[in-house]
């Protein structure tokens, strides 16, 4: 397990991982915030507004971040 | 305005990832809750590892085919796949009926399509393929229209 | 194992974002760097631009035309439009050529593809339309090999 954290860690992928993980946990966030604020759900434009990315970034890096969670699962469990 | 796109891919358990970013990104256009784009992909899902599983028995010369089109605020979507077809719709489409139990595989991929969507249709002929028609009107269109 | 997938949808700008965004989420599988992924997004939205700005002059009855596939780590990506085609192809691959200067484009897409692929070929015919084909090795698998 030690060489594949290794070798995640060193052949650029992770800096992939984290930046799409910052990203979708901000939009976790945000979806939450949001839904508080307005009492119902937000829509994605209005998620992709307040973190000044594209609608379809935001589809982007939920999406990422779910392939990544089942390739976590996959390799450490 | 209408506007369409088209998608086809080769039908490998791999792609279905890329179909749901790809009609999600498409459908985020219209501006849908956060809810509605989940159960648009969920949706997405069903239809394209039915098509990969099921008409194509995961072999991967087979080529999955996608449509949307956006009208007036209505997501068109279109699963289309050209492998075994399905012989008897009717049980198909009963909520826990699944023709692959070996695969524990729910029987629930129809039951959530019509869940998640407004109109579903389903057209399949033996070894000629299948085709899933769904539409979803999105609740936002609607506020705006009343 | 090779994998395919095509795409087409109206030619308007406000689908350059997903096409750059399904084009990413298809190269993803073969786990790229985010900057060789910001690269291929940034060709993807230079060629279609071009397909719907120049090819179709934002005609949206066009049709824009977008194939990958991935063979061994090496992403081959196709752009292609059925619209005006380019008369003269050796200017207007030159850096800071534009046909278009009122719309303060900066002539620099192909010079953009140029830099971020590892080969770029254009085809194109007056009238009948043009297509990009491009190719990027991604170095993760340039390591894999040596
Ligand atoms: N595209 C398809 N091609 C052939 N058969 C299909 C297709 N989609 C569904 N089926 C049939 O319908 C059944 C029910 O589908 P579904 O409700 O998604 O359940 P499951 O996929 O879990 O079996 C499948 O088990 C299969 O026999
Ligand atoms: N798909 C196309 N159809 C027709 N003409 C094109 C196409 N792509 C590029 N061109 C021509 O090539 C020129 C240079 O393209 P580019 O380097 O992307 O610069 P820009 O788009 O800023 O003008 C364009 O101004 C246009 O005349
Ligand atoms: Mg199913
Ligand atoms: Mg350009």
């Amino acid at each position: 397990i030690g060489e594949i954290q290794r070798f995640l860690r060193d052949d650029g992928t992770v800096k992939v991982s984290r930046s799409i993980k910052e990203t979708a946990n901000h939009i976790r966030k945000m979806s939450d915030e949001l839904a508080k604020t307005f009492g119902r759900v937000p829509t994605i434009q209005e998620i992709a507004d307040k973190l000044d990315i594209s609608p379809e970034e935001v589809v982007f890096a939920q999406e990422a971040n779910r392939q990544l969670a089942s390739i976590h699962e996959t390799v450490y469990e | 305005m209408r506007n369409r796109m088209a998608l086809s891919f080769t039908a490998v358990s791999a792609n279905e990832s890329f179909a749901r970013v790809s009609v999600a990104a498409f459908v985020a256009q219209l501006d849908p809750t956060m809810d509605e784009l989940t159960e648009i992909k969920t949706v997405v899902s069903e239809a394209v590892t039915n098509a990969i599983i099921h008409g194509y028995g995961e072999n991967d010369e087979g080529i999955v085919y996608v449509e949307v089109e956006l009208v007036d605020g209505t997501v068109h979507l279109v699963v289309r796949d050209e492998g075994l077809g399905i012989s008897n719709l009717e049980e198909a489409r009963q909520p826990l009926y699944t023709s692959k139990p070996e695969l524990e595989r729910s029987g629930m991929g129809f039951t959530i399509m019509e869940n998640f969507m407004d109109d579903v249709s389903v057209e399949s002929s033996r070894l000629e393929g299948t085709t899933v028609t769904l539409v979803k009107r999105l609740s936002k269109q609607n506020v705006l229209c009343n």
